[in-house]
Protein backbone atom coordinates (compact mmCIF):
# COMPACT_ATOMS: atom_id res chain seq x y z
CA UNK A 1 0.00 0.00 0.00
CA UNK A 2 1.11 3.32 -0.99
CA UNK A 3 0.50 6.35 1.59
CA UNK A 4 1.40 10.15 1.89
CA UNK A 5 2.07 11.30 5.77
CA UNK A 6 1.49 15.12 6.76
CA UNK A 7 3.28 13.75 10.67
CA UNK A 8 6.63 11.98 10.90
CA UNK A 9 6.85 8.55 9.18
CA UNK A 10 6.43 5.86 11.39
CA UNK A 11 9.04 3.57 10.13
CA UNK A 12 8.23 0.55 13.25
CA UNK A 13 4.78 0.55 12.35
CA UNK A 14 5.06 0.56 8.60
CA UNK A 15 8.14 -2.31 8.93
CA UNK A 16 5.68 -4.28 11.75
CA UNK A 17 3.03 -4.22 8.77
CA UNK A 18 5.53 -5.15 6.03
CA UNK A 19 7.32 -8.65 7.83
CA UNK A 20 5.70 -11.52 7.21
CA UNK A 21 5.74 -15.12 8.87
CA UNK A 22 6.60 -17.12 5.75
CA UNK A 23 8.62 -14.20 4.50
CA UNK A 24 12.85 -14.72 5.12
CA UNK A 25 13.91 -11.94 3.61
CA UNK A 26 13.30 -7.83 4.07
CA UNK A 27 14.51 -4.99 2.32
CA UNK A 28 13.85 -1.52 2.98
CA UNK A 29 15.23 1.94 1.79
CA UNK A 30 14.80 5.55 3.69
CA UNK A 31 15.52 8.30 2.34
CA UNK A 32 16.32 11.29 4.84
CA UNK A 33 16.30 15.08 4.74
CA UNK A 34 20.37 15.99 3.85
CA UNK A 35 21.79 19.23 4.99
CA UNK A 36 22.78 19.82 1.84
CA UNK A 37 22.00 18.96 -1.98
CA UNK A 38 23.34 19.59 -5.28
CA UNK A 39 26.21 21.76 -3.05
CA UNK A 40 23.64 24.16 -1.28
CA UNK A 41 23.30 24.03 1.54
CA UNK A 42 19.45 22.78 2.87
CA UNK A 43 17.82 24.82 5.87
CA UNK A 44 14.67 23.04 5.32
CA UNK A 45 12.36 21.73 2.29
CA UNK A 46 8.69 21.26 1.53
CA UNK A 47 7.21 18.41 -0.28
CA UNK A 48 4.07 19.73 -2.43
CA UNK A 49 1.64 16.59 -3.55
CA UNK A 50 -1.47 15.89 -6.10
CA UNK A 51 -2.97 13.62 -3.22
CA UNK A 52 -5.30 11.49 -4.90
CA UNK A 53 -3.56 10.93 -8.26
CA UNK A 54 -0.61 10.21 -5.86
CA UNK A 55 -2.05 7.85 -4.00
CA UNK A 56 -3.52 5.99 -7.46
CA UNK A 57 -0.19 5.92 -8.90
CA UNK A 58 1.56 4.89 -6.20
CA UNK A 59 -0.40 2.08 -5.49
CA UNK A 60 -0.38 1.08 -9.09
CA UNK A 61 3.30 1.13 -8.60
CA UNK A 62 3.09 -1.59 -5.72
CA UNK A 63 0.41 -3.80 -7.96
CA UNK A 64 3.52 -4.11 -10.38
CA UNK A 65 6.39 -4.48 -8.19
CA UNK A 66 3.74 -7.46 -6.71
CA UNK A 67 3.35 -8.40 -10.32
CA UNK A 68 6.79 -8.20 -11.53
CA UNK A 69 8.33 -9.60 -8.81
CA UNK A 70 7.87 -12.94 -6.25
CA UNK A 71 7.42 -10.69 -3.58
CA UNK A 72 4.40 -10.99 -0.66
CA UNK A 73 4.27 -7.45 1.21
CA UNK A 74 5.24 -4.15 -0.13
CA UNK A 75 4.42 -0.66 1.46
CA UNK A 76 5.83 3.04 0.63
CA UNK A 77 4.99 5.95 2.54
CA UNK A 78 6.45 9.43 1.47
CA UNK A 79 6.15 12.42 4.02
CA UNK A 80 4.42 15.76 2.26
CA UNK A 81 4.55 19.33 3.68
CA UNK A 82 6.96 21.10 5.84
CA UNK A 83 10.10 18.64 6.75
CA UNK A 84 13.25 19.51 8.70
CA UNK A 85 17.21 18.57 8.28
CA UNK A 86 16.69 14.82 9.73
CA UNK A 87 13.51 13.78 8.98
CA UNK A 88 12.25 10.50 6.61
CA UNK A 89 11.15 11.95 3.41
CA UNK A 90 10.12 8.72 2.16
CA UNK A 91 10.09 4.78 3.30
CA UNK A 92 9.80 1.44 1.29
CA UNK A 93 10.09 -1.86 2.68
CA UNK A 94 9.45 -5.59 1.03
CA UNK A 95 8.93 -8.98 2.52
CA UNK A 96 9.91 -11.71 0.09
CA UNK A 97 11.12 -15.42 0.40
CA UNK A 98 14.18 -14.69 -1.58
CA UNK A 99 16.60 -11.65 -1.29
CA UNK A 100 17.29 -10.98 -5.03
CA UNK A 101 12.85 -10.34 -5.57
CA UNK A 102 13.07 -8.29 -2.23
CA UNK A 103 16.14 -6.14 -3.65
CA UNK A 104 15.17 -5.64 -6.87
CA UNK A 105 11.08 -4.84 -5.90
CA UNK A 106 12.48 -2.15 -3.40
CA UNK A 107 14.54 -0.70 -5.72
CA UNK A 108 11.80 -0.78 -8.82
CA UNK A 109 8.84 0.60 -5.89
CA UNK A 110 11.35 3.44 -5.11
CA UNK A 111 12.73 4.69 -8.95
CA UNK A 112 9.10 4.07 -10.15
CA UNK A 113 7.68 6.62 -7.43
CA UNK A 114 10.35 9.06 -7.50
CA UNK A 115 9.74 9.23 -11.44
CA UNK A 116 6.03 8.77 -11.64
CA UNK A 117 3.94 10.25 -8.48
CA UNK A 118 2.92 13.56 -8.51
CA UNK A 119 5.27 14.81 -5.60
CA UNK A 120 7.23 18.16 -5.96
CA UNK A 121 10.18 19.29 -3.52
CA UNK A 122 10.85 22.76 -2.44
CA UNK A 123 13.86 23.59 -0.58
CA UNK A 124 15.19 26.54 1.48
CA UNK A 125 18.99 27.12 1.20
CA UNK A 126 20.59 28.67 3.93
CA UNK A 127 21.15 31.56 1.83
CA UNK A 128 17.57 32.84 2.25
CA UNK A 129 16.64 31.51 -1.30
CA UNK A 130 14.59 29.01 -1.87
CA UNK A 131 13.11 26.67 -5.27
CA UNK A 132 11.71 23.73 -6.80
CA UNK A 133 13.98 20.92 -7.07
CA UNK A 134 14.79 18.87 -10.67
CA UNK A 135 14.74 15.21 -10.01
CA UNK A 136 18.15 13.96 -9.66
CA UNK A 137 19.13 11.70 -11.86
CA UNK B 1 -17.65 28.21 -24.35
CA UNK B 2 -17.40 25.35 -21.58
CA UNK B 3 -16.15 26.16 -17.65
CA UNK B 4 -13.52 24.10 -16.30
CA UNK B 5 -10.99 24.43 -13.59
CA UNK B 6 -6.71 24.21 -13.78
CA UNK B 7 -4.70 23.28 -11.41
CA UNK B 8 -1.00 24.18 -11.25
CA UNK B 9 1.48 22.14 -9.27
CA UNK B 10 5.12 22.75 -8.23
CA UNK B 11 7.24 25.30 -10.44
CA UNK B 12 4.34 25.68 -12.80
CA UNK B 13 2.57 27.36 -9.98
CA UNK B 14 5.43 30.12 -10.57
CA UNK B 15 4.93 30.25 -14.29
CA UNK B 16 1.03 30.85 -14.20
CA UNK B 17 1.24 32.93 -10.35
CA UNK B 18 -1.49 30.74 -8.76
CA UNK B 19 -2.59 26.82 -8.01
CA UNK B 20 -5.46 27.43 -9.58
CA UNK B 21 -7.79 29.29 -12.17
CA UNK B 22 -11.14 28.97 -13.04
CA UNK B 23 -11.46 29.46 -17.07
CA UNK B 24 -14.39 29.53 -19.87
CA UNK B 25 -12.34 28.21 -22.64
CA UNK B 26 -13.33 27.12 -26.51
CA UNK B 27 -10.51 24.90 -26.48
CA UNK B 28 -11.69 21.15 -27.33
CA UNK B 29 -8.60 19.09 -25.88
CA UNK B 30 -5.97 20.11 -23.34
CA UNK B 31 -3.10 20.77 -25.95
CA UNK B 32 -5.44 23.76 -27.14
CA UNK B 33 -6.50 24.64 -23.83
CA UNK B 34 -2.95 24.45 -22.71
CA UNK B 35 -1.96 26.68 -25.69
CA UNK B 36 -4.38 28.88 -24.39
CA UNK B 37 -3.44 29.50 -21.25
CA UNK B 38 0.87 30.13 -22.26
CA UNK B 39 -0.46 34.45 -22.80
CA UNK B 40 -1.07 34.54 -18.94
CA UNK B 41 2.41 32.52 -17.65
CA UNK B 42 5.21 34.68 -16.81
CA UNK B 43 7.68 32.06 -18.26
CA UNK B 44 6.60 29.01 -20.55
CA UNK B 45 8.08 25.93 -19.48
CA UNK B 46 9.37 23.07 -21.04
CA UNK B 47 5.78 21.19 -22.44
CA UNK B 48 7.49 18.04 -23.11
CA UNK B 49 8.60 17.73 -19.70
CA UNK B 50 4.75 18.38 -18.66
CA UNK B 51 2.12 15.46 -17.74
CA UNK B 52 -1.40 16.04 -17.89
CA UNK B 53 -4.60 15.10 -15.85
CA UNK B 54 -8.06 15.12 -15.83
CA UNK B 55 -10.21 14.39 -13.00
CA UNK B 56 -7.40 12.92 -11.20
CA UNK B 57 -6.36 10.44 -14.01
CA UNK B 58 -3.34 10.74 -16.16
CA UNK B 59 -4.37 11.40 -19.83
CA UNK B 60 -2.78 12.61 -22.79
CA UNK B 61 -2.39 15.81 -24.59
CA UNK B 62 -5.27 15.07 -27.23
CA UNK B 63 -8.05 14.42 -24.59
CA UNK B 64 -11.33 16.09 -25.01
CA UNK B 65 -12.24 18.05 -22.12
CA UNK B 66 -15.45 18.71 -20.97
CA UNK B 67 -17.14 21.32 -18.88
CA UNK B 68 -17.08 20.69 -15.15
CA UNK B 69 -13.94 18.98 -15.91
CA UNK B 70 -10.93 19.60 -13.70
CA UNK B 71 -7.66 19.81 -15.56
CA UNK B 72 -4.06 19.44 -14.03
CA UNK B 73 -0.70 20.61 -15.13
CA UNK B 74 2.30 18.66 -13.78
CA UNK B 75 5.73 19.40 -13.82
CA UNK B 76 8.26 16.25 -13.55
CA UNK B 77 7.99 14.70 -10.26
CA UNK B 78 11.10 15.39 -7.54
CA UNK B 79 9.66 12.94 -4.19
CA UNK B 80 12.22 10.85 -2.75
CA UNK C 1 32.06 -3.38 11.13
CA UNK C 2 31.17 -6.71 10.79
CA UNK C 3 30.08 -8.77 13.96
CA UNK C 4 29.00 -12.47 15.53
CA UNK C 5 25.85 -11.84 18.16
CA UNK C 6 24.51 -14.70 20.45
CA UNK C 7 21.67 -12.63 21.45
CA UNK C 8 18.89 -11.43 19.51
CA UNK C 9 19.60 -8.63 16.60
CA UNK C 10 19.13 -5.12 18.03
CA UNK C 11 18.46 -3.66 14.25
CA UNK C 12 17.11 -0.15 16.06
CA UNK C 13 20.70 0.21 17.56
CA UNK C 14 22.88 -0.90 14.36
CA UNK C 15 20.60 1.52 12.72
CA UNK C 16 21.13 4.42 14.60
CA UNK C 17 25.07 3.68 14.16
CA UNK C 18 24.61 3.42 10.11
CA UNK C 19 22.88 6.61 9.68
CA UNK C 20 24.75 9.86 8.85
CA UNK C 21 23.55 13.51 8.97
CA UNK C 22 25.11 13.73 5.09
CA UNK C 23 23.57 10.67 4.25
CA UNK C 24 20.14 10.94 2.05
CA UNK C 25 19.95 7.21 1.23
CA UNK C 26 19.67 4.07 3.66
CA UNK C 27 19.14 0.37 2.72
CA UNK C 28 18.76 -2.40 4.58
CA UNK C 29 18.18 -6.05 4.37
CA UNK C 30 16.80 -8.30 7.39
CA UNK C 31 16.97 -11.89 6.90
CA UNK C 32 13.95 -14.06 9.08
CA UNK C 33 14.14 -17.39 10.05
CA UNK C 34 11.24 -18.53 8.34
CA UNK C 35 8.62 -21.77 9.19
CA UNK C 36 9.66 -23.77 6.31
CA UNK C 37 12.93 -23.85 4.10
CA UNK C 38 13.05 -25.83 0.80
CA UNK C 39 9.69 -27.78 1.33
CA UNK C 40 10.18 -28.88 5.11
CA UNK C 41 8.68 -27.54 8.12
CA UNK C 42 11.46 -25.79 9.96
CA UNK C 43 11.24 -25.84 13.93
CA UNK C 44 14.43 -23.91 15.08
CA UNK C 45 17.68 -23.52 13.80
CA UNK C 46 21.39 -23.04 14.51
CA UNK C 47 24.09 -21.06 13.29
CA UNK C 48 27.56 -22.15 13.84
CA UNK C 49 30.34 -19.99 13.30
CA UNK C 50 34.35 -19.85 12.93
CA UNK C 51 34.37 -16.64 15.24
CA UNK C 52 37.74 -15.10 14.39
CA UNK C 53 37.87 -15.97 10.89
CA UNK C 54 34.54 -15.01 10.67
CA UNK C 55 34.36 -11.53 11.69
CA UNK C 56 37.67 -11.08 9.95
CA UNK C 57 36.37 -12.02 6.46
CA UNK C 58 33.07 -9.78 7.31
CA UNK C 59 35.29 -6.62 7.96
CA UNK C 60 37.17 -7.72 4.97
CA UNK C 61 33.62 -8.16 2.83
CA UNK C 62 32.46 -4.57 4.51
CA UNK C 63 36.76 -2.68 3.70
CA UNK C 64 35.54 -4.19 -0.36
CA UNK C 65 32.11 -2.32 -0.44
CA UNK C 66 33.51 0.75 0.72
CA UNK C 67 36.32 0.87 -1.37
CA UNK C 68 34.33 -0.72 -3.99
CA UNK C 69 30.77 1.99 -4.03
CA UNK C 70 30.51 5.17 -2.84
CA UNK C 71 29.21 4.64 0.60
CA UNK C 72 29.02 6.66 4.04
CA UNK C 73 29.12 3.52 6.27
CA UNK C 74 28.21 -0.32 6.20
CA UNK C 75 27.03 -2.33 9.20
CA UNK C 76 26.81 -6.30 9.32
CA UNK C 77 25.83 -8.38 12.16
CA UNK C 78 24.88 -12.28 12.07
CA UNK C 79 22.94 -14.23 14.83
CA UNK C 80 24.73 -17.59 15.87
CA UNK C 81 23.71 -20.16 18.61
CA UNK C 82 20.10 -21.39 18.59
CA UNK C 83 17.35 -19.55 16.72
CA UNK C 84 13.73 -19.73 17.05
CA UNK C 85 10.97 -18.93 14.21
CA UNK C 86 10.64 -15.41 13.78
CA UNK C 87 14.02 -14.28 15.01
CA UNK C 88 16.18 -12.15 12.62
CA UNK C 89 19.44 -14.33 11.34
CA UNK C 90 21.16 -11.50 9.79
CA UNK C 91 21.21 -7.62 9.49
CA UNK C 92 22.80 -5.32 6.88
CA UNK C 93 22.50 -2.04 6.70
CA UNK C 94 24.11 0.72 4.36
CA UNK C 95 24.30 4.48 4.48
CA UNK C 96 25.17 6.64 1.13
CA UNK C 97 24.23 10.03 -0.31
CA UNK C 98 23.13 8.42 -3.48
CA UNK C 99 20.72 5.75 -3.47
CA UNK C 100 22.32 3.22 -6.13
CA UNK C 101 24.87 3.21 -3.98
CA UNK C 102 23.11 2.37 -1.43
CA UNK C 103 21.50 -1.13 -3.06
CA UNK C 104 24.43 -2.27 -4.41
CA UNK C 105 26.97 -2.00 -1.48
CA UNK C 106 23.83 -3.62 0.55
CA UNK C 107 23.40 -6.65 -1.57
CA UNK C 108 26.80 -7.17 -1.98
CA UNK C 109 27.88 -7.20 1.22
CA UNK C 110 24.79 -9.58 1.85
CA UNK C 111 25.77 -11.98 -0.76
CA UNK C 112 29.37 -12.34 -0.23
CA UNK C 113 28.45 -12.42 3.37
CA UNK C 114 26.56 -15.40 2.63
CA UNK C 115 29.24 -17.53 0.38
CA UNK C 116 32.61 -16.21 1.84
CA UNK C 117 31.91 -15.81 5.83
CA UNK C 118 32.34 -19.18 7.97
CA UNK C 119 29.14 -19.35 9.21
CA UNK C 120 26.90 -22.91 8.77
CA UNK C 121 23.04 -23.33 9.26
CA UNK C 122 21.70 -26.21 11.10
CA UNK C 123 17.84 -27.06 11.13
CA UNK C 124 15.51 -28.64 12.96
CA UNK C 125 12.64 -30.09 11.27
CA UNK C 126 9.36 -30.86 12.63
CA UNK C 127 9.67 -34.20 11.73
CA UNK C 128 11.83 -34.37 14.40
CA UNK C 129 15.26 -35.14 12.12
CA UNK C 130 18.02 -32.07 11.36
CA UNK C 131 20.63 -31.61 9.33
CA UNK C 132 23.35 -29.14 7.82
CA UNK C 133 21.83 -27.07 5.13
CA UNK C 134 23.48 -26.46 2.10
CA UNK C 135 23.72 -22.85 0.81
CA UNK C 136 20.77 -21.45 -1.51
CA UNK C 137 21.80 -20.32 -4.97
CA UNK D 1 56.29 -36.26 13.01
CA UNK D 2 55.25 -32.81 13.88
CA UNK D 3 51.91 -32.26 16.17
CA UNK D 4 48.96 -30.09 15.11
CA UNK D 5 45.40 -29.22 15.92
CA UNK D 6 43.09 -29.90 13.45
CA UNK D 7 38.87 -28.11 13.34
CA UNK D 8 35.93 -29.35 11.34
CA UNK D 9 32.89 -27.15 10.89
CA UNK D 10 29.28 -27.66 9.92
CA UNK D 11 28.73 -31.10 8.67
CA UNK D 12 32.77 -32.02 8.33
CA UNK D 13 31.99 -32.72 12.10
CA UNK D 14 29.88 -35.55 10.94
CA UNK D 15 31.76 -36.87 8.49
CA UNK D 16 34.57 -37.15 11.15
CA UNK D 17 32.52 -37.60 14.42
CA UNK D 18 34.11 -34.80 16.25
CA UNK D 19 35.03 -31.18 16.08
CA UNK D 20 38.47 -31.21 16.66
CA UNK D 21 41.62 -33.73 16.00
CA UNK D 22 45.25 -33.79 17.60
CA UNK D 23 47.35 -35.23 15.04
CA UNK D 24 50.57 -36.37 14.76
CA UNK D 25 51.46 -36.54 11.36
CA UNK D 26 54.53 -36.82 8.30
CA UNK D 27 52.54 -34.80 5.79
CA UNK D 28 53.98 -31.56 4.77
CA UNK D 29 50.94 -29.42 3.56
CA UNK D 30 47.20 -29.73 3.90
CA UNK D 31 46.22 -31.70 0.45
CA UNK D 32 48.54 -34.79 2.48
CA UNK D 33 46.95 -34.08 5.61
CA UNK D 34 43.57 -34.13 4.51
CA UNK D 35 44.35 -37.52 2.51
CA UNK D 36 45.80 -38.66 5.28
CA UNK D 37 42.97 -38.06 7.49
CA UNK D 38 40.49 -39.27 5.13
CA UNK D 39 40.82 -42.53 6.58
CA UNK D 40 39.37 -41.57 9.24
CA UNK D 41 36.61 -40.27 7.86
CA UNK D 42 32.60 -41.70 8.33
CA UNK D 43 31.80 -40.40 4.40
CA UNK D 44 33.99 -38.58 2.09
CA UNK D 45 32.75 -35.28 1.54
CA UNK D 46 33.43 -33.31 -1.55
CA UNK D 47 37.08 -31.95 -1.41
CA UNK D 48 36.12 -29.55 -4.22
CA UNK D 49 33.77 -27.60 -1.85
CA UNK D 50 35.79 -27.42 1.65
CA UNK D 51 37.97 -23.96 2.35
CA UNK D 52 40.92 -24.32 4.54
CA UNK D 53 42.44 -22.45 7.07
CA UNK D 54 45.68 -22.31 9.02
CA UNK D 55 46.06 -20.16 12.41
CA UNK D 56 42.19 -18.33 11.41
CA UNK D 57 43.72 -17.73 8.41
CA UNK D 58 42.45 -18.94 4.56
CA UNK D 59 45.27 -20.63 2.96
CA UNK D 60 45.92 -22.79 -0.02
CA UNK D 61 45.75 -26.57 0.25
CA UNK D 62 49.39 -26.52 -0.98
CA UNK D 63 50.35 -24.29 1.81
CA UNK D 64 53.22 -26.08 4.23
CA UNK D 65 51.96 -26.93 7.62
CA UNK D 66 53.90 -26.47 10.81
CA UNK D 67 54.39 -28.08 14.27
CA UNK D 68 51.43 -26.46 16.70
CA UNK D 69 49.61 -24.80 13.77
CA UNK D 70 46.21 -25.38 13.72
CA UNK D 71 44.31 -26.11 10.42
CA UNK D 72 40.80 -26.05 9.58
CA UNK D 73 38.24 -27.72 7.45
CA UNK D 74 35.11 -25.60 6.24
CA UNK D 75 32.41 -27.05 4.65
CA UNK D 76 30.24 -24.17 1.84
CA UNK D 77 29.11 -21.20 4.15
CA UNK D 78 25.55 -21.50 4.70
CA UNK D 79 24.55 -18.08 6.95
CA UNK D 80 22.26 -14.95 6.12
Amino acid sequence: MFDLSEKKINDSQLKAQTLDPSSGGFVCFEGWVRDNNQGKDVHKLAYEAYPKLAIKEGNKIIAEAIEKYDIKKALCTHRVGLLEIGDMAVWVGVSAAHRDAAFKACRYILDEVKSRVPIWKNESWTDGESGWVEQES
Amino acid sequence: MIKIQVLFFGKLKESWGTNKLEVETGSHNIEDLYLELLNKAANIPHKESIKVAINDEFVNWDTTINSGDTIAFLPPASGG
